[in-house]
């Protein structure tokens, strides 16, 4: 009998029926819907996450682990629901306003779901009242912005001074990324967290959500000096 | 004075414009430019190409005078440092922000205060000079985007014809047309998709843009430069750079993009190319255009593993972008065209001297070893890629013709021992190269399996499908 | 790992240890240097040397914080890109600011910093590397400057302790003894003032200092680099770069420089010299030590009409110094690296591949007929003006043999129509040239005479007057 | 009799010993002290300063000239004086804390002086309360700053903001330079003027004197394009 070893082990390969089949078997056998996608799908992310910060990985084996788990989290989003877990967060992403890069963006999307958060992803060009609208929608504890021009980088800051005249400000971590942005640029703006790479964004993820919640932070990504 | 424009059609042979790898040399090609005010570029000659952008700010009405201050203060910087150090000429590129564009007569506005300032250098120092401008494409701002009509199209073609009245001497642009397609398909690795993108939709819409700037261009008696497969072939050596893809999908996607800038010149286009376009040697060596590289010279703009053997093959020499910020000395762009002033003293050098050949080895060698990606670009390589291009017919069998020549390529060197690459690189090389044959060789039935797959991500009938 | 230290003695024949100019060759000289991590200088590899310093921001206990977070970043950055470029061995120069002699703790500080991270690049990446430490002379602080005693000569000394102490591989300095009578000298284009502050007052200081600084060295076992005339012929290339002075005035400083950077090596410095020591060649043909250079790849630090001759002789390639701001790639320094290494790329494969004649006869015709300053640092001017120096005895009269030789030099080149130099600057050679010839032979009457002109301006204690 | 015409174009050539020869004729035929400095002497300099500006004449024979004006104006003290005269206006300059970067700094000065002006140089390494005290000792009409490190550049804010507290921001106009500083940057700092180089130095001072006093700005030295 399959156990959830095996399960991230499948996850981490890129299997994508062996990790639909392990998963169906393990909720037959009673594991709960909570600790597979724990000790299964998240903690099977985590490796690949730290094997790509390390290269070891390239992306497309990380978007076939992701691939994988997308497709069993679709047998187990109905356990979860019933036994009200919730994910471990959800993310508001996008490229700001007059800004039209997007595959760092995206890329950073895919490894957020991939640790298990939900993403909810607005596209590039995106005005500060998109993020406002998607922040009272989907009540993200995160928000994500991407930029890659110099003269698109301040569409930051004006979003977060529109969040915060829209009283969002303390509701939600706001995390930053793209070429010309860094952690000084990140504190001048008032982010609470910047990420030089995808890896990064995982783990500043997880502090800013953790932060949030004031939980403490579990994940066996090793800290990769920034 | 009216930019005189003497243009010497690209050569209609067949076969190569250039078939001698040793004939693919810095400062020569078949097909001379003259252009913007007597400025004659791949005639013997390396000239810089400058290139900058706007430092840390917004681009909007209340920041406007700011930015032309900027222009204009580049435009002042770039004449007395030409003076000082007697460049003999000089390409100056603006690339449009997207705001630029969005409203095209601040792009034109732009474009004439530096015009005017080249034309004065002209006048007053025998400065020979010409002006690139670049404005942006805005169509993929819609998802999926629409190539062919609406607002964002019709902004890009008043761009283009702002710009031109306002003194461009040489239009470019850097395309995304295919690009919804070949981001998707890079981030899995998948070889199909990236020649679906690069050999089946984005030489669709090159066809569409490019015949609409050559209108533009003979309107005005400018030069219709070229494109440059940044969207594509610079994201996967980005990608590769912080290593989330394998660098022989880079290499591969290198060769394989020269198929949709080609399209470029086929529509009219006689150079010089975009300054990013690292597939200008292959152009070169097809067409016999002069082509714009960039190196070690652009590492203000981006790393890359390409620092000298990309130039050697090019007329122009230039730094890609950087933002008009104080360096010690003065300003960036001023510093930048310090450099590449003195890199072109050292072609030109090696040109007048006889010396041009050994100075080539020296630039290919010192990178041709050490990553897949300058395999590619040499000179040898370069040649076979084309030739692999020319022997067959369609964008889409010279796509995959020209990825299979570099899988050819990077085996052989391997074999020889002149390249070293991992374990996982080579499983990727052997991966790829097996979907590569397994494509099919009719068109109709290769892009029926790819619209299954990416369908979702495009508008049929931007690309005429 | 200590640092180990293989010293071979300059060598002691009274003559020139390079004494044919082909000889003076990049990457090769008759004294190469082991230090730091097992990094050896100037045995047949140019290594970049790496020069940063801080962003606009004040040195203050409020701001020390993120001083220090400035420099672990550079030198993660450093060694980051030295593994990405697979850069064999390299020099870093962490030239100190003055609040950090003038509390010795920081610069100390920061010279653990880097050179902890550089250890660990050794170990892990097995990156050869030499941490070069620059403090400050801030003795200069008072005027008359105190020289031989006082808080800012005590706090000096102090830093080259703790800097050693802190891991440091070789020490050096921009010193400025003689500068208070120079700086007044240069603006009245006086040669006689300036041959007192470079041949009388200079060599006396640099003597005094470099015996200190060697006491230092040996107590830790570690190099003693060298120092540069930054102070004095760097001011002089500056203010002909804005036209305050003519460029033979520039260029014959430069010559005359040499004699006092000599006390150094007199006082058993071994190299690398400074990287901002122009006169560097003439070091290397009187003691067949290392030398650093700098030129076009120091556009960030300040411009110069002697880009690429500057390099041909180098064994260090640097660019002199840039902040530690963000271009569009990534940090300054980042991309300074990446251009010093793509240039060693080129030196290194010129000297494997048999090519070093041809490249190096390229880096000198590239500048040397179009700039006087150019000139005088040709490998043939080298040879003469270290010739000259080492053909009469005593630094006063080596001082003006170096900088009447420059004189000939440039004479032979007019006539030779080899050079051209504008009427106003024909008009200074020759006013320069006569001044120099009517010096007295005996120095100390040419001391008197000097002391009633500019005695006012110095300590005669601190140069032992 | 020589003219004032003559008294320029010696000074212009820097000829100490018939300057002087020619100011005490001009005194002694009674033209106006006054006359003789402003369209003797100014006028003289600013010709100087306009071949400067145009790479024209070197700085040894700029400060030949200046040799000769400061030889005559020993002559003209006592008369200008006495007809109540007063200097174009008065500079206090200095490189500021930290920074001992002087000859660009020394130059302007002797630039300044050529054009009439008194100079107080404070020398190297000076700190807020050092130009505080001069203001108060010399009330100065202009202050200026030179730095050469970008590590000294905000020492320039720090005087600004010490000569506001102690209430003299609005006695003096503060004009800055020096390799690292901008227009822009003056501008961010507060500071009234900055010139890239010393012809720059005495046209921007010029103005920001006369803008001190009203008066319109008289000036033979053509506009160099900054
Ligand atoms: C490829 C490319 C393009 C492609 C688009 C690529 C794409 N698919 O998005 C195309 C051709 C469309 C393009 C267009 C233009 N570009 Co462009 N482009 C680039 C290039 C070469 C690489 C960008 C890239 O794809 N990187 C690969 C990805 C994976 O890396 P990334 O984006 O940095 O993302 C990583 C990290 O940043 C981080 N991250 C990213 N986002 C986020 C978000 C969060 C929350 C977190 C935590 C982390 C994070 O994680 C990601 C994965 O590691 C850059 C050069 C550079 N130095 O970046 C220029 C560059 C950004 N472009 C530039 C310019 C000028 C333009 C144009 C204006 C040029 C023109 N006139 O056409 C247009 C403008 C388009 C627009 N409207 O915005 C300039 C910007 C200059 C400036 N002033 O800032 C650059 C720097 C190049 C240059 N010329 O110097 N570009
Ligand atoms: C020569 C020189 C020195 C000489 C001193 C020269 C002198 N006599 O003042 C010496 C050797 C002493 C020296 C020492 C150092 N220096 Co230094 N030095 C230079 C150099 C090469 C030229 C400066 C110069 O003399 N220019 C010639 C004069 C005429 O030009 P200027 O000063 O710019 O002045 C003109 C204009 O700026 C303007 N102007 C100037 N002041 C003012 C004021 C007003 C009000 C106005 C209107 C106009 C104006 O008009 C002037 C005439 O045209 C510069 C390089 C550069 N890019 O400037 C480095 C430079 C400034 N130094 C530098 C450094 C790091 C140092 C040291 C810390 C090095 C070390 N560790 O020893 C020390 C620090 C000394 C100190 N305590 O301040 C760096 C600064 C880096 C940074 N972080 O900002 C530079 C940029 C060089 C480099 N390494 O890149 N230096």
């Amino acid at each position: 009998m399959a156990d959830l070893q095996e399960l991230s082990d499948a996850l981490c390969s890129g299997y994508v029926d062996r990790v639909k089949h392990i998963t169906k078997e393990l909720l037959e056998n009673g594991t709960p819907s909570g600790t597979i996608l724990k000790e299964g799908f998240i903690a099977g992310m985590d490796i690949v996450g730290a094997r790509m910060s390390k290269h070891e990985m390239y992306l497309p084996d990380v978007l076939q682990s992701a691939r994988a788990m997308k497709g069993a989290m679709e047998i187990l989003q109905p356990y979860l629901k019933e036994s009200g877990v919730k994910a471990t967060g959800t993310v508001v992403l996008g490229t700001v306003k007059g800004d039209m890069h997007d595959i760092g963006k995206t890329i950073v999307g895919i490894m957020l779901q991939g640790a298990g958060m939900e993403v909810i992803d607005l596209g590039v060009n995106v005005p500060p009242e998109a993020f406002i609208e998607a922040i009272r929608k989907h009540s993200p504890q995160l928000v994500g912005f991407s930029a890659l021009l110099t003269t698109t980088m301040l569409w930051m800051k004006k979003t977060i001074d529109a969040i915060t005249t829209a009283e969002l400000r303390d509701k939600v971590k706001i995390m930053i990324g793209g070429a010309p942005t860094s952690q000084r640029f990140a504190d001048e703006i008032g982010a609470d967290g910047y990420a030089h790479d995808a890896g990064g964004a995982v783990i500043t993820a997880r502090e800013l959500i953790a932060g949030l919640k004031g939980t403490e932070v579990s994940s066996h990504i090793p800290k990769v000096a920034k | 004075m009216m930019a005189t424009v003497r243009v010497q059609p690209p050569a209609k042979t067949p076969g190569l414009a250039i078939s001698d790898s040793r004939q693919l040399m810095f400062g020569k090609c078949p097909n001379p430019v003259t252009c913007g005010f007597d400025l004659v570029i791949g005639n013997g000659t390396v000239f810089p190409e400058i290139n900058f952008t706007l430092p840390q700010m917004t681009i909007e009405q209340t920041t406007w005078r700011n930015v032309t201050d900027h222009y204009r203060e580049i435009g002042e910087a770039i004449v007395s440092t030409a003076r000082r150090l007697r460049i003999p000429g000089i390409v100056v590129e603006f690339e449009l922000l997207p705001p630029m564009t969005e409203n095209p007569a601040w792009g034109a506005e732009v474009t004439r205060i530096l015009s005017d300032r080249l034309r004065r250098g002209y006048e007053e120092d025998g400065l020979h000079s010409a002006l690139r401008v670049t404005p942006v494409d805005i169509r993929d701002i819609v998802r999926p985007p629409n190539l062919r009509s609406g607002k964002e199209w019709d902004l890009m073609r008043r761009s283009f014809d702002q710009c031109a009245r306002a003194g461009a001497h040489i239009l470019s642009i850097e395309s995304v047309g295919g690009k919804e397609v070949h981001d998707e398909a890079l981030m899995y690795g998948d070889i199909a998709g990236i020649v679906f993108a690069l050999g089946v939709l984005a030489p669709r819409d090159m066809e569409f843009l490019w015949r609409n700037i050559l209108r533009t261009c003979r309107e005005y008696g400018i030069v219709a430069g070229g494109d440059s497969a940044c969207g594509f072939a610079n994201t996967a050596m980005q990608l590769a750079s912080q290593s989330l893809l394998p660098e022989v999908i880079a290499a591969i996607d290198r060769g394989a993009s020269a198929v949709r800038s080609l399209v470029a010149v086929e529509c009219g286009a006689i150079g010089p190319s975009k300054d990013c376009a690292y597939e200008g040697p292959i152009l070169k060596a097809i067409t016999g255009i002069p082509i714009s590289m960039e190196g070690k010279s652009a590492s203000c703009a981006h790393f890359s593993p390409v620092g000298n053997i990309a130039g050697a093959m090019c007329d122009l020499w230039s730094n890609e972008s950087v933002q008009n910020i104080r360096l010690l000395s003065g300003s960036a762009p001023e510093a930048f065209l310090e450099l590449l002033a003195y890199d072109c003293r050292l072609y030109n050098n090696a040109l007048n001297t006889g010396r041009a050949d050994v100075y080539r080895a020296m630039l290919v060698e010192s990178d041709v070893r050490i990553n897949v990606q300058a395999l590619v670009l040499s000179p040898e390589s370069t040649v076979r890629i084309a030739d692999a291009i020319v022997s067959t017919t369609g964008h889409y069998r010279k796509t995959v013709a020209a990825a299979l020549e570099c899988c050819t390529v990077i085996c052989e060197a391997l074999e020889a021992k002149q390249l070293e690459l991992s374990r996982s690189e080579m499983l990727w090389l052997k991966r790829t190269e097996e979907s590569l044959q397994s494509l099919p060789e009719n068109e109709d039935s290769f892009i029926a399996s790819m619209m299954s797959a990416y369908g979702h991500l495009i508008d049929p009938s931007s690309y005429g499908l």
